[in-house]
């Protein structure tokens, strides 16, 4: 028999030796190091990051955001028609590349969760290069991956969020957010319902019991109150609780005439669905007229409430309908590639990917630093959403905000809501302090 | 013949566990597995996995709520970061603590049931768990965003030590090596190959002959003498430990807790990874549990594009039509292909993956004649299967 | 010297009159046989002993301690061992690892964490245990899975687990029950073995061949009494049994 | 008060759709021994059932404008239903009444749903551990998910209740309280009713038919009923089939209460579970009576009052109550010794 001879301390060095030996040589070939900033390009091409959900309730939306991107980068490579890029105010870009680089693309699946969103932003940076993150489609996970990337140093660029928190509370200097926020919606809203609905009312709110519903009960309350209008209840609602009736019942002998639902995506969907069966639509109650109110609208998911939108006021990022010259290129690059108009998501991530495009172009670097100055106060128009700035203190977009009904009388399937009103970009803005938070530096990694 | 009590084969198999984990890096590049964010998945839900198994695997009590332990064990180790030290150790410690104590109160209760009843009771537990992180514990878990680092926290150990970590958000590090990228996965990967030696010493010790034994006939068992209960519950907290730990150094290669990680789908998962593997055997769950990470990491990334590439030796028509067809099976539909996997595992092969490798190995290896009676037998552990 | 004392046992069911005042004493080292008809009784009287039935009245006394109110593995760990109607063994684990496992029981008692340690096959516990698989005739088949071994090949498997563990009292029911002619006889053989060391053994049996090779006393239970004890010859001739038994047909 | 009685009729409406989920998933624990993780995808099956026949009835005749065009640029669609078009008024009302007109069709569809699956896989797993059932249906399930997905894509679809059924009853004025107060969706109602019905049917087909005997002495003996000769297998084929039918139509029936998409047959799995084993493995009683004490505790958990001195209760009410009952008694509210305990 053969004598099996070892003994632990031999082994355990021997471990350490092979672990070392291993770790030397990938540690330097891989990232940092000899790089002056995370993932720094060194060949003709450079990785951008597309992380959307792909799978869960979200995953439409995704797929839009997907679509948008792909036409951005064939847009940023000179393909296509040239989309927005042919009436966005800057005109670094040259249709030849960001850099005189090719921009190549890799895509992932958020899942809508935190951990897969982070898990699938690792890969694209530690595996694929990438040196920008964009896109997803919840407050949560935006947060989640613009922490990784300020860790990383890599440049966030945030696609679908509302919540106040991600340019609020959570910000980070490699992070930036072209989408509007609850205070915008609070704000752009608030003299629409007083025109509409006046300023004796009494709300009763429905909210997602999590962070950003309770941003954006927190918004809406603050302009409501502010008009005049009084709060009879603000019932939290777990996420995905699927049939609301439970919630809605309490609503119809409340004495509340206005009812709030801070829900988003398929919540939205079900509990707007509730209160319309529950007739009220139509009620009347202090000799008023019920009304409902939805603070976030996105059309995708408008679709999926079918009829009950009829009427009912929100606020919206952006819409295919908007007449300006950007939106009007936007829309009919997008239809002609995909067959129908694009999301507020697409729209909001096709910017995303141009607006950093070009604040590469103009820096002349990838790295985050550079591309985060030349961002910082950035003042640009032909994007669809009027003039607009990239505010510097919170790495905020400012620009206007549209204020949407549920169309009467749809056209087509996509023709669910119509442009109410345009808040003009002063109404919306706040001092940057308010929302408190701090950028820190920003991180180029290396 | 034997070391520290352990026959030769056993000792291979260990040694050959560890080179593969701690040659993983070079081992799964070519595959596209070799960056260590995907290979500190494995390393932390293969530990998930391997001690979900001894409580299924052996005991065969089914638990449908061993997330909650996993996110209990995040939880702990950020709030450990963010009050004591950013140095591991402490956090993995504390997170192995807690686990194992949130597994003590719930198997306490849910072990008074058995079957059906005792795995609702758990997912019961977890779902409870998961829905309170999510709201109402929002003060403690922040809520859906998940609790983070802070530059302000307080950090009392590494105060007194003197440690400043300036302006910028600390990330974990271990006596100065930080612990994101490679140096995170050797960390959990010397974690892992700890955790799977200790699973083996149970494998192969008279308490694991115990709780098979629980799984094979409780009655008998009773009559035998012993008392299942506690069998039973310590192999409940051990795997609640398990899990624990692995919650806690999710947290330590990326100090980020969601609550997330505590729903029922997460639960679903290991029990997915554990019978995908081989329930009951070694190494199963970590096999399991690396092909479902690569899955849900790799599958879900490919796109058209890549599609188009891999499939450009084909005339374009074929080629099209190629990508058509591939493209329901990954990227967005990457969990069409995880279901249909798991189906045809179950039908084909209900030993799991473990059970494939034996029925090719025995394709290739002739039975030695006679089974176990000739040389050097004697010195074989009772019957296990690896 | 009696080692199990039973003092007016009653139990129901419902409305159903299982045990009526059943007393029976049982002496160290002796095989005492409980016969009678189907229902008369016996297999709750055997339930009564190790913690499976909680009686409604009376005292189950073994070695001085009582039996009642505590449960099934304590009353093992004081020593009684039982072997049941249709076997009880661990299906999913070899032959080996059944006896083992008894034997771990006693040295280790009702709960102990040994995980460090590997399961060898040497150390008293594996030689004990493969000596008593010897007695069995299973020690070629002792790295079988148990659940595969035949119906008697598992009944002397579960007579085996019981044994290794050196009971004081040991409560066999119906140990021949289905098995052939020529099992029975080398079963018999092996309790004469047990029997000999000095374990004492309860024995229900409706096979009379075995009750009177093997037991020293014999009770016979008739609608939940205790018609008749004694020893075996004396049994045998007494009417009140032939009639409980037969409906008056000779033994 | 008027509060507690709107929650009671909320709690029944909720309860139907819990009930009818767990009676099919509990018949085919009890009579086939099977742990269905697939039941949630055939609750989803049966609201896309009345999702494809609504898209069937609304295919519509595409004609291509070319003066004009839309935003994006492609000629103008001028878009008229088929039905509409070849039967006039009875076509409208026809793809009015999609979601009442889904229940005839589902039926066969679904009998066959169930026949193919329990054929074509289930009847393969009747002897296998629980842990292999459950994952190979919970595998299934994700696959049938995933085509659906892929088919209607990952967003809701509107399914709207006729017309002449979305309007309210005044519950309260029945019962003599002031007019106004407590008033009810018809759809909600319908759904209540609807369900009583169809629990009402599966339990008079299993008391009254020699079939229904079959099964039960089934559910209560399974070996023995096999030694009788009976041809068991053919039976529970379409036990199956049954059980598919009663969570489809509970699944035609809920579309214009909770807009369908791919994903609700998972959302209703975790929740059915905990019905059958609060009511106990294999009771269809204890099933029915789960469904509907847990749809009403939740709604009470749901109301301000109760969530003040509670907070969180609603998210927690249903896996609490899971717990309590399990506690108190080993097997739920009705079940049998036995049962799945292994």
């Amino acid at each position: 028999m053969s004598k099996f001879t070892i003994n632990r301390r031999s082994l355990l060095k021997g471990t350490a030796a092979v672990g070392v030996g291993l770790a030397t040589p990938t540690i330097f070939s891989s990232k940092s190091w000899a790089a002056g900033y995370t993932n720094e390009p060194k060949g003709g091409t450079v990785t951008f990051g597309f992380n959307v959900p792909q799978t869960g309730a979200y995953a439409d939306e995704g797929a839009d955001e997907l679509r948008a991107y792909e036409l951005a980068v064939e847009h940023i490579n000179g393909g296509g028609d040239g989309g927005m890029l042919n009436t966005f105010s800057s005109k670094a870009l040259k249709g030849d590349g960001v850099n005189g680089k090719k921009v190549v693309f890799v895509t992932g699946d958020t899942q809508t969760k935190s951990d897969a969103a982070r898990a699938s932003a690792k890969r694209m940076i530690e595996k694929d290069g990438a040196v920008m993150i964009t896109g997803g489609s919840s407050s949560g996970v935006a947060i989640a991956v613009q922490g990784l990337c300020q860790d990383a140093g890599v440049i966030f660029m945030a696609g679908l969020t509302h919540s106040n928190d991600t340019t609020g509370k959570d910000k980070r200097a490699n992070g930036f957010r072209h989408f509007f926020n609850t205070e915008m919606s609070g704000a752009a809203l608030a003299p629409v319902l007083k025109n509409a609905f006046g300023t004796d009312r009494t709300a009763y709110h429905l909210t997602a019991d999590y962070t950003w519903g309770w941003s954006q009960e927190g918004s809406i309350k603050k302009y409501t109150e502010q008009l005049g209008w009084k709060t009879a209840a603000a019932v939290r609602t777990p996420l995905g609780a699927g049939d609301f009736s439970q919630y809605i019942t309490p609503v119809l002998n409340s004495g509340a005439d206005v009812l709030v639902l801070n829900h988003y995506g398929r919540d939205m969907v079900n509990s707007l669905t509730a209160a319309v069966q529950f007739g009220l639509r139509d009620k009347q109650v202090n000799g008023k007229d019920f009304a409902i109110v939805v603070p976030l609208y996105s059309r995708l998911m408008a679709q999926g409430a079918g009829e009950n939108v009829k009427g009912i006021f929100g606020s919206t990022n952006w819409h295919w309908s908007l007449q300006d010259e950007g939106s009007k290129a936007f829309v009919k690059s997008f239809g002609q590639k995909y067959g129908f108009p694009p999301s507020q998501a697409a729209h909001t991530c096709y910017c995303q990917a141009l607006l950093y495009a070009d604040a590469c172009q103009r820096a002349g670097t990838f790295m985050p630093s550079g591309v985060g100055a030349a961002l910082e106060g950035f003042k640009f128009d032909g994007l669809g959403n009027g003039p607009t700035e990239y505010r510097a203190e919170d790495h905020q977009c400012f620009k206007d905000v549209l204020v949407v009904k549920g169309k009467e009388n749809p056209t087509s399937k996509f023709d669910v809501l119509e442009v109410v009103e345009v808040t003009p970009r002063s109404q919306v803005e706040y001092p940057a302090s308010m929302l408190g938070g701090e950028l820190g530096p920003y991180n180029n990694g290396g | 013949m034997r070391f520290m009590g352990m026959n030769k084969q056993d000792w291979i198999l260990f040694i050959g566990f560890s080179v593969v984990t701690l040659l993983g890096p070079i081992i799964f590049s070519p595959i596209g597995a070799g960056y260590p964010d995907l290979l500190q998945k494995f390393a932390i839900y293969g530990i998930f996995a391997l001690g979900f198994n001894i409580l299924f695997g052996l005991t065969g009590y089914l638990s449908f709520g061993h997330a909650a332990f996993l996110g209990v064990g995040s939880y702990t180790a950020v709030w450990t970061f963010k009050l004591l030290s950013m140095n591991p150790i402490p956090a993995i410690i504390f997170a192995t603590i807690i686990g194992g104590l949130f597994s003590a109160a719930i198997g306490f209760i849910s072990l008074r049931r058995t079957g059906i009843y005792f795995s609702i009771l758990t997912l019961a537990f977890a779902q409870m768990s998961y829905n309170l992180a999510y709201s109402v514990l929002t003060p403690i878990t922040n809520g859906e965003t998940g609790l983070q680092l802070t530059q302000d926290d307080p950090r009392a150990l590494d105060v007194a030590l003197g440690r400043d970590y300036g302006a910028v958000l600390p990330s974990s590090d271990l006596f100065g090596i930080d612990m994101t990228g490679y140096p995170g996965f050797y960390f959990c990967g010397v974690m892992l190959i700890i955790c799977f030696f200790i699973s083996l010493r149970i494998f192969r010790s008279p308490f694991g002959m115990m709780l098979r034994a629980v799984k094979s006939n409780q009655n008998r068992m009773n009559y035998t003498g012993l008392n299942t209960r506690p069998y039973a519950l310590t192999a409940f907290i051990i795997s609640g430990m398990y899990a624990g730990l692995a919650g806690g150094l999710l947290a330590v290669t990326d100090p980020l807790a969601g609550a997330e990680r505590m729903q029922w789908t997460a639960s679903g998962e290991v029990v997915l990874m554990t019978i995908l593997g081989g329930a009951g055997t070694l190494l199963g769950p970590v096999i399991g549990a690396g092909v479902i990470k690569y899955f849900e990491n790799i599958f879900s990334a490919f796109n058209d594009n890549i599609l188009e590439q891999a499939f450009s030796f084909l005339p374009e028509t074929l080629q099209h039509i190629m990508v058509q067809v591939s493209s329901l099976f990954v990227g967005e539909g990457w969990h069409l292909t995880l279901g249909a996997l798991f189906m045809l595992i179950v039908i084909f092969l209900p030993g799991g993956l473990m059970e494939g490798m034996r029925r090719i190995r025995n394709l290739f290896v002739s039975k030695p004649p006679g089974g176990t009676g000739s040389g050097g037998s004697a010195d074989t552990p009772v019957q296990n299967p690896a | 010297m009696s080692i199990l004392n039973i003092v007016d046992l009653n139990k129901s069911f419902g409305g159903l009159r299982a045990l009526s005042n059943v007393n029976l004493s049982i002496d160290k080292a002796s095989v005492h046989a409980i016969i009678g008809p189907n229902g008369a009784g016996k297999s709750t009287l055997l339930n009564c002993f190790v913690g499976r039935l909680e009686p409604d009245t009376g005292s189950v006394t073994f070695d001085g301690k009582s039996l009642l109110g505590i449960k099934p593995h304590e009353i093992n760990q004081l020593g009684v061992s039982r072997v049941f109607q249709t076997p009880e063994i661990f299906g999913d684990l070899t032959v080996l690892d059944n006896v083992m496992i008894p034997g771990f029981a006693r040295r280790d008692g009702a709960f102990r964490i040994n995980a460090w340690n590997p399961v060898r096959r040497k150390g008293p516990i594996a030689e004990k245990a493969m000596a008593m698989l010897k007695d069995v005739d299973l020690d070629d088949k002792a790295d079988q899975i148990a659940g595969q071994l035949s119906r008697g090949d598992k009944r002397r498997l579960e007579l085996a687990m019981c044994v290794v563990q050196d009971p004081k009292l040991l409560l066999l029911d119906e140990p021949t029950a289905g098995m052939s002619r020529a099992d029975t006889n080398k079963t018999i053989e092996l309790m004469q073995t047990i029997a000999k060391r000095g374990v004492t053994m309860v024995v229900i049996e409706h096979d009379m061949h075995v009750v009177f090779s093997l037991a020293h006393k014999i009770s016979v239970l008739a609608q939940g009494t205790v018609i008749a004890e004694d020893l075996p010859e004396k049994i045998k001739g007494d009417p009140r049994v032939q009639e409980a038994y037969l409906g008056g047909a000779h033994l | 008060m008027d509060a507690i009685l709107l929650q009671i009729l909320n709690g029944l409406d909720k309860g139907g759709a819990y009930a009818l989920i767990a009676l099919g998933l509990t018949i085919i624990f009890g009579t086939l021994g099977v742990v269905n993780f697939a039941h949630g995808a055939l609750f989803m099956l049966g609201a896309f059932c009345a999702v494809s026949i609504k898209a069937v009835l609304g295919l519509e005749k595409v004609t291509l404008d070319p003066t004009q065009t839309t935003a994006w640029g492609t000629p103008l669609e001028i878009r008229q239903p088929y039905v509409e078009a070849w039967f006039g008024d009875l076509g409208a009302t026809l793809l009015e009444y999609s979601v009442p007109v889904s229940i005839l069709i589902a039926i066969p569809v679904m009998l066959l749903i169930g026949i193919i699956m329990e054929r074509g896989l289930i009847r393969y797993f009747y002897k296998r551990p629980h842990a292999e059932q459950i994952l190979v249906t919970f595998g299934l399930a994700i696959v049938l998910q995933e085509i659906v997905k892929s088919i209607f894509g990952a967003n809701p679809i509107p399914q709207p209740a006729p017309d002449s059924m979305q309007g309210m009853v005044d519950f309260g004025a029945f019962l003599g309280h002031e007019a106004g107060n407590v008033v009810y969706p018809i759809w909600r109602m319908t759904y209540f009713l609807f369900s009583l019905g169809v629990i009402g049917l599966v339990f008079a087909f299993l008391q009254f038919t020699t079939f229904g005997m079959v099964v039960r002495a089934g559910m209560a003996d399974r070996e023995t009923v096999g030694l009788l000769g009976i041809d068991i297998d053919r039976r529970f084929t379409i036990v199956f089939g049954i059980a598919a039918i009663v969570a489809g139509l509970a699944g035609v029936m809920y579309t214009p209460i909770l807009s369908p998409d791919y994903h609700m047959g998972m959302d209703f799995l975790v929740l059915s579970f905990v019905v059958v084993v609060v009511g106990g493995m294999g009771s269809l009683g204890g099933a029915v009576l789960a469904g509907f004490m847990l749809g009403i505790l939740q709604s009470f958990a749901s109301m301000n009052e109760v969530k003040e001195i509670i907070p969180g209760i609603d998210q927690i009410i249903i896996y609490l109550i899971a717990v309590v009952i399990l506690l108190v008694r080993p097997r739920g509210l009705m079940g049998r010794k036995g049962v799945m305990e292994g």
